[in-house]
């Protein structure tokens, strides 16, 4: 690792054309099929690997295949690097490589350029047979330019012909070895790296890459002159780079969780992917059912019989899996339900993000149904909160919903290197005899709490039912019977509450406005109450993770603000549309939590584009915010 | 097996050995119902097999017929209706030592329990799976279900159901590596023993349909067939259900049918006239998914953190 | 009508003995299976064709088949009746009449019964051939006098000896002529009641259980002292009685709604059982489907088609068609769902009350999913809100959710017969020729409004889905086109609230306290508020029918009172309790969402029994409350 | 039929006739991609029968192939995962007058939709079927489904498939009612096109097998059998689907196969050395729930009113 960093900036000291620069946002986008996601996530990963932050972002066409040369079907990825650990995809790039000039309208269509991103452009379509293709590229090329781009017509294609008969496949790692170029990056990790990438795929396969990558290095050294360096910086304990929905898979197998049982859907689907090409290394099994209310109802099997389960999915399963969380909920069957957000509602956009089932996770299920919920906001977090989730759902006996997003699950982030513990894992399931005196559900008045036979246990035989029942799980249809279990149910997120601690305030402890997020929104919400508090904005923030039972302490914290305002990449009413009104205003989800549970005056921001909020939309939306509050305050201080 | 507490493993302790062992609550059916004589079965074969009660669990889903686990002094999960078979594969993926009883009836199964019977019958896992069909929604008080006859009335079809009714046999037989499929009757308490006892037996997951008498909701169905047993056809074979001479001789109309042969299991289970009842179909050497499930389960927790540390590095920087 | 009214009061006024009673509260309770819960119907319906005002509410057994004479075989109704109308079941019962001591331990449990309540009792028990029974009946005798019941032992079996082998299926009959008797009925609309309900069974059925009625009706006349007279009153205009579940199918029927897709359920299903038998004769059709989100796609194929439907079930149920309930929201599909509310959470109390699906209507599905949700809160409403559902699901173009309750279902309550008229009807399917300029999703900028293009239509070829879509229903990843389509969707509310008028307020338009209700609870909160405002206290009610959206007005509405709080019946945190606390207090359904919406400290009372609040314990209830609010006022106006 | 606009009965107007005509949106399937060749033999046949767009919907679930209603200029609907046949029975239940065609795929059908199909096929509604089969999820990028085969890799199942695979063909034929059973190729023009239309012409459920390359994810799964027809049956009868003899004479192997014959259509369907390509089963005079469902749409508002104050006035004090 060391090694590596010291070669790496040996090399770079014999370049003086090196522009140092704290960080950059590097997008690289090519028609579907042509390998630019592949290609992006090798950089993101080697830019992590070479001690740099990354965050990087997956840009995913809409449709299954789309047409060659179409704004519909720019595939490829954002990879946003710095010296600083890197929180959030940020916003406009500064450089693009495209491999034809209609994937950089899809770009532009996204606001993902300004004037000044240095633009890399195959210019193989100048000399296209196509006379109309021709003409499209030299008018767009015109057009970039009038927007300010910098634009660089490079030759991929044509270099790409050096070291292959099908350029179209081969493009990706002649980038891959520019971009390498580009940030300086250490050729020796980026070769070893190719390598392992294509063990499987045998040699042949490896020396062909090999030749594109170094291909395009060569070119890139030799044929541009400005080129970065980003200041690595030595981290201080071992890292690991992932996606989010690897971390989770990491975390499963690190919370001794034994069974992942789920049905296909995007974006959760990876995660299973992942667990079913390592689980059965830790003893763990992925089991793909008819459909989700079989996984649930698999999972729900297996926790009764003592083994901790999870199943995963997103919004459309989520829905589906609703009545068997009643039943979880109801006898009190430990379980980890992990949601990878989607937009919504209904198939909506199954490739975007968005953090719109929260009150689905909270409210889905019919009757009383309190359980927990949990949003990770990094993706160590989506590690670690694994562990944590299996340990409330145990602990507390009953459904634990983690909310994860198609942001989190895609993008990569370098994290310090988590280290297992035996602690971490689910204990052996307990076989000796269980005391018969003790009923199945000897709910300890005060928090609820009980400990449950599991099959096997002697003396703890007991008939588990979703009919309301007594502490024998008897059915019970009589009134203060079911007012007691309720009480005793509910009681256990009372008591869960009173072990948390507030959260942290990002930014000073009181102000003009306070922001309240939760989720992936983190990074770009501090990044954009960073930029705030530099132009000098008395404002702050603060993420949630437990959104039930909410974090303590929020009215004592909100009180110190003038206003709060939750900002949510979910659907709100904006103010001043027409019909909206105070009142009849339907607020974003997180906020009428808040609302409802402290009745401060909680506003919202939230948008539905389907992308991750750039820090700099939220500095736009904040901003005139504050400009009132700052206002009022002065028409306040003026009148007092 | 399970990490540390291995005791039971090691010292059995005394089996339980009477009837009074395996009952649970008092059975709250209508008097004549059929369920009660399916309960009576399954606490013989259970007191005379000696089951464990602490590692057998009785999983079903919601209708009369699903309130058995409440009857029973074993484990039980009376969950949600339809559900009982994801349930009852999820408990067997992990615990191959549990010993695994499904009831469900025909509301419960054949209408919004449909996919995972299907599918259960395709995984083949270690269940043994009674339907209870009585033709009828019992616990809602009469409706049509999937079994019910072209024609017979109901609260939701007054004049008569208008559809055809499935037949659980015909659509088990169609799946592939469907492993062990039987029907018997509720009124014939020694063949209704010794099918479910060689279900019990079966390696895989065993279906058994009972035809169950409703005599609060449709007391006419299977009356005619209880009172003339010449509506009932006994399947008889060396590979079969096996009857004592008495038993059998009770039966009036028998075949004999190799429960190998899927054709003519087939062609019975097509049958209008009579209720086949015994063994239509076996198939040795189905694939077992919980062979797969069930793979780990006795990792200790150094060789998981290790594997995990492994998998870890992985992703190092 | 007006005739069988003269001869009832004719017949009474030979009768001096008749105690004129203003209201009663009467049940009958037998073992299930003996008929008590037949004859409780007959005679509510008898009271309501008799001009009383009425209201029933079933006693049902927890167990299929319980054990007879047992606490949970307890079967039968509770009818109240009175000369004015009648809202709600009230508290302890009047008069009971039991076929055995053991179903009255039953009702004690229930908090039935109170010192005072005349108790009749089959005397049978007392000379059983079982010792055990006999001793258990006299002890019974003793402890029901002891609490104070006037107790009278009637012979009941061995009257019925007299006309039948098999008492035990002759005595609700003879209970019937009995009760008959003791509220002074008019025989003769009884005979022909009695005629009429066993038409089917023929002849010998009918002199049978006419035998059984004069038989109890005669002795009572010559045997008992104290009988009651309920001055009826002529009603203004024709009535009708009937219960929640069948106006539910009048009102599906008197919408002009062709389909009812449903699969079975408790305590939803007899409203089907009831179209079933009559539905063909307005040419509708019912659907009973293999499952609950097979019913809800089926009737959402038939609301495509032009076609409006409904599809009825209760919590397990809707929680099975929460993906379905979001699509028709994304898609716009029109269509009426109809929740019976059981308890929950999971299987529950499958024949019980509970108003616990509320924020699962609201918020159940994934995504942000604006969707209309009603309450009825009488059995009159629950007809006339079938027809109101279907005129929004069409000018809205989406799901309508109507909220009723197992004692709206079951219950009987007279009402003014409805008059159909064909503006209620659905218009028939448009089949003209659609202007292909015209996109299937040609939202009203302002209003979020548009119209349908229906099969059959030429021109209006379109392709409904549930991917994220532009104004042509084509699929669209823009964020934009995102945005604005769900603000389209959303919009759809505010108008609808923008028409909506603010609900009326019971007693003083100001006062110290607000008590908010919503569904089946109406009538127990109006009485408690009169009996509490008898007291002298200052409080008022207000009932809510919109839940989605709300009604607009509420601030200001709250603005007039001290205290505003919920009485519900759904689960909520009592304060007081371990680890409940301001803050992490899980409150009752509505009062989240009026805390969220109008900010006011909505505070709740809300109880989980599993029956209809009486309005006595509401009362109780609200007493210590008004104290503390007045003793602050009071405080207040010292320190002032 | 339907109230007061009925012009389109009395003139119907020219109709439409070339393929543009029943073209949509450009179809977004892999080149190569089965489900091209199945949108083709549609477009064709709605050329050649002249389908009224606005009488013709086309139902799916979500997947690859149920993008397919998008790829039409019909009326259409690409509702959720594994629900075509609910919503399909529900259009068709009250509007017989409209042709209702039925896109699936293998995971949509054969996974999460079992119950659906299983129930569809008893109801017999006037429905064309076509399962589009890629052994293969597609658009989620590779997973197992029921009908992958044992020891295929996919995503979940990196290392093979542990699963019998179902055949959707032998449960169909188990189904009491099943009416009309086919199975067909995507790279057979001329069969594709003569089994969708004779599913057309049925009345009643048609269920038709497609199977369906997926060039993506499963290029090797019908790559033999697209190469060597020896590898595929072609089932022929006078009852069954014709085809001319120069597009018969491309398969070299026949067997004469009685679409009326139960018994040995389920055998056919059991074969696994060969796909049998066909009408398997086609039963006459299977009860039609859609004639039962329809009843009463030409009720007139006054009668409705009428009935409703008749049953209203049951209820009179
Ligand atoms: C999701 C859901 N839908 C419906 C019900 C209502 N329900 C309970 S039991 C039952 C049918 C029972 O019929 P069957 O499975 O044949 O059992 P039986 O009572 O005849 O033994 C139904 C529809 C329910 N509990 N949950
Ligand atoms: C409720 C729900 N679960 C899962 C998904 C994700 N999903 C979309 S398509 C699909 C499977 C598609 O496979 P198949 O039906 O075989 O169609 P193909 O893509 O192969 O044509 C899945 C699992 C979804 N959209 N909705
Ligand atoms: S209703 Fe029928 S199935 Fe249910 S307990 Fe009674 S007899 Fe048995
Ligand atoms: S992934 Fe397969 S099924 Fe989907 S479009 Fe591509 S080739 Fe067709
Ligand atoms: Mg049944
Ligand atoms: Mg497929």
């Amino acid at each position: 690792m060391s090694k590596e960093l010291a070669v790496a900036s040996g090399f770079s000291e014999h370049r003086c054309i090196l522009l140092p620069v704290d960080q950059h946002i590097v997008e690289i986008v090519s028609d579907s099929g042509e390998g630019a996601q592949t290609c992006g996530q090798m950089f993101g990963a080697l830019c992590a690997k070479s001690g740099f932050g990354v965050w990087t972002v997956e840009i995913i066409p809409a449709e299954i295949e789309p047409p060659a040369r179409s704004r519909a079907g720019a595939s490829g990825n954002r990879i946003r690097i710095g010296s600083q650990p890197v929180t959030n995809a940020g916003d406009c790039a500064d450089l693009v490589v495209a491999f034809n000039e209609q994937v950089v309208y899809s770009r532009i269509d996204a606001g993902a350029l300004r004037a000044g991103t240095l633009l890399f452009l195959d210019n193989c379509w100048a000399s296209d047979p196509d006379p109309s293709i021709r003409s499209m590229y030299a008018e767009a090329v015109e057009d970039f330019l009038r927007r300010g781009y910098e634009v660089s017509e490079i030759p991929v294609q044509e270099q790409c012909r050096q070291y292959t008969e099908d350029p179209r496949r081969g493009k990706n790692m002649w980038v891959l070895g520019m971009l390498c170029a580009l940030y300086d990056l250490d050729m020796d990790l980026v070769r070893r790296e190719l390598a392992q990438r294509f063990a499987r795929k045998g040699d042949a396969v490896i020396q062909k890459n090999l030749a594109l990558l170094e291909g395009g290095h060569n070119w890139t050294v030799k044929q541009v002159e400005r080129r970065f360096h980003v200041p690595a910086r030595k981290p201080a304990q071992p890292m690991v780079v992932m996606n989010g929905n690897q971390a989770l898979g990491l975390g499963i197998m690190a919370a001794g969780i034994e069974l992942c049982s789920m049905y296909p859907i995007t974006p959760a689907t990876s995660a299973s992917h992942f667990l079913a090409s390592v689980f059965e290394q830790v003893g763990g099994f992925v089991h793909q059912a008819e459909d989700e209310i079989a996984a649930i109802g698999f999972a729900i099997g297996a926790s009764y019989a003592g083994k901790t389960a999870v199943t995963i999915t997103s919004g459309p399963g989520l829905a589906l899996k609703t009545e068997f969380l009643g039943l979880a909920v109801m006898a009190e069957i430990p379980l980890v339900v992990v949601v990878v957000q989607r937009g919504g509602p209904s198939t909506g956009l199954p490739t975007k993000i968005e953090q719109g089932d929260l009150l689905a996770s909270l409210y889905g299920s019919p009757g009383d149904s309190p359980k927990i919920v949990l949003a990770p906001a990094t993706i160590e977090e989506c590690f670690h909160f694994m562990v944590l989730a299996r340990k409330l759902a145990e602990e507390f006996r009953g459904p634990v919903i983690v909310l994860s997003d198609a942001n989190l699950a895609t993008g990569q982030q370098p994290f310090p290197r988590p280290s297992p513990s035996l602690s971490w894992l689910a204990p052996p399931v307990d076989q000796n005899d269980w005391n018969p005196d003790v009923p199945p559900f000897a709910w300890d008045p005060k928090t609820g709490l009980s400990k449950r036979p599991v099959p096997g246990q002697k003396g703890g035989e007991y008939v588990l039912t979703g009919l309301a029942h007594d502490e024998h799980s008897h059915v019970a249809y009589e009134s203060a019977i079911n007012q007691r279990a309720m009480e005793m149910r509910s009681r256990k997120l009372a008591v869960l509450r009173s072990a948390l601690r507030p959260p942290a305030v990002h930014g000073d402890a009181e102000g003009d406005l306070l922001v309240v997020g939760w989720g992936s929104t983190l990074g770009a919400i501090e990044e954009a109450v960073d930029r705030l508090r530099a132009e000098g904005w008395r404002v702050s923030s603060l993420h949630l993770r437990f959104l039930s039972p909410l974090e303590p302490g929020l009215p004592e914290i909100f009180a110190r603000f003038r206003r709060v305002m939750t900002v949510e990449i979910n659907y709100s009413d904006t103010p001043g549309q027409p019909y909206i009104e105070e009142g009849s205003r339907r607020y974003a989800q997180l906020a009428t939590l808040l609302r409802a549970q402290t009745l401060v005056d909680v506003d919202c921001w939230s948008r539905v584009p389907g992308s991750p909020l750039p820090p700099g939309a939220i500095v736009e939306a904040l901003r005139p915010r504050l400009e009132a509050i700052t206002r009022n305050r002065e028409v306040e201080s003026c009148t007092a | 097996m399970y990490g540390l507490n291995l005791d039971w493993e090691i010292e059995p302790g005394p089996r339980t050995c009477t009837l009074e062992d395996y009952k649970g609550a008092e059975a709250r059916w209508c008097p004549g119902c059929g369920d009660h004589a399916v309960l009576n079965a399954v606490h013989r074969l259970a007191r005379d097999e000696r089951w464990p009660t602490e590692r057998t669990v009785v999983v079903s889903g919601i209708g009369c017929s699903s309130r058995f686990p409440h009857y029973m002094s074993t484990y039980g999960f009376h969950g949600l209706h339809g559900r009982a078979l994801p349930v009852a594969c999820g408990i067997r993926s992990r615990r191959p030592d549990l010993d695994v009883i499904v009831i469900t009836g025909d509301g419960d199964c054949c209408a919004i329990g449909t996919a995972h019977w299907i599918h259960a019958i395709r995984y083949n896992m270690n269940l043994t799976v009674l339907l209870l069909d009585n033709n009828i929604y019992g616990l809602t008080k009469s409706q049509t279900s999937p079994t019910t006859r072209f024609g017979e009335k109901s609260n939701t079809h007054p004049k008569g159901s208008f559809f055809a009714s499935l037949n659980p046999i015909s659509v088990t037989l169609g799946i592939p590596n469907a492993s062990f499929v039987a029907q018997t009757i509720d009124w014939n308490p020694p063949h209704l023993y010794a099918t479910i006892k060689a279900a019990h037996r079966h390696q895989g997951t065993s279906f058994v349909r009972i035809l169950q008498r409703c005599p609060h909701f449709t007391p006419h169905v299977f009356a005619p067939a209880q009172q003339d047993l010449n509506q009932v056809l006994l399947m008889t074979h060396a590979e079969g259900i096996q009857l004592e001479e008495p038993a059998r001789k009770l039966f009036p109309n028998c075949v004999e049918h190799d429960p190998r042969d899927l054709a003519a299991a087939r062609r019975l289970a097509d049958r209008e006239d009579v209720y086949p009842v015994g063994l239509f179909y076996r198939k040795e050497g189905a694939l077992r998914y919980d062979e797969h499930t069930a793979t780990g389960i006795d990792f200790t927790p150094q060789q998981k953190l290790d594997a995990l540390n492994r998998i870890l590095d992985r992703f190092r920087i």
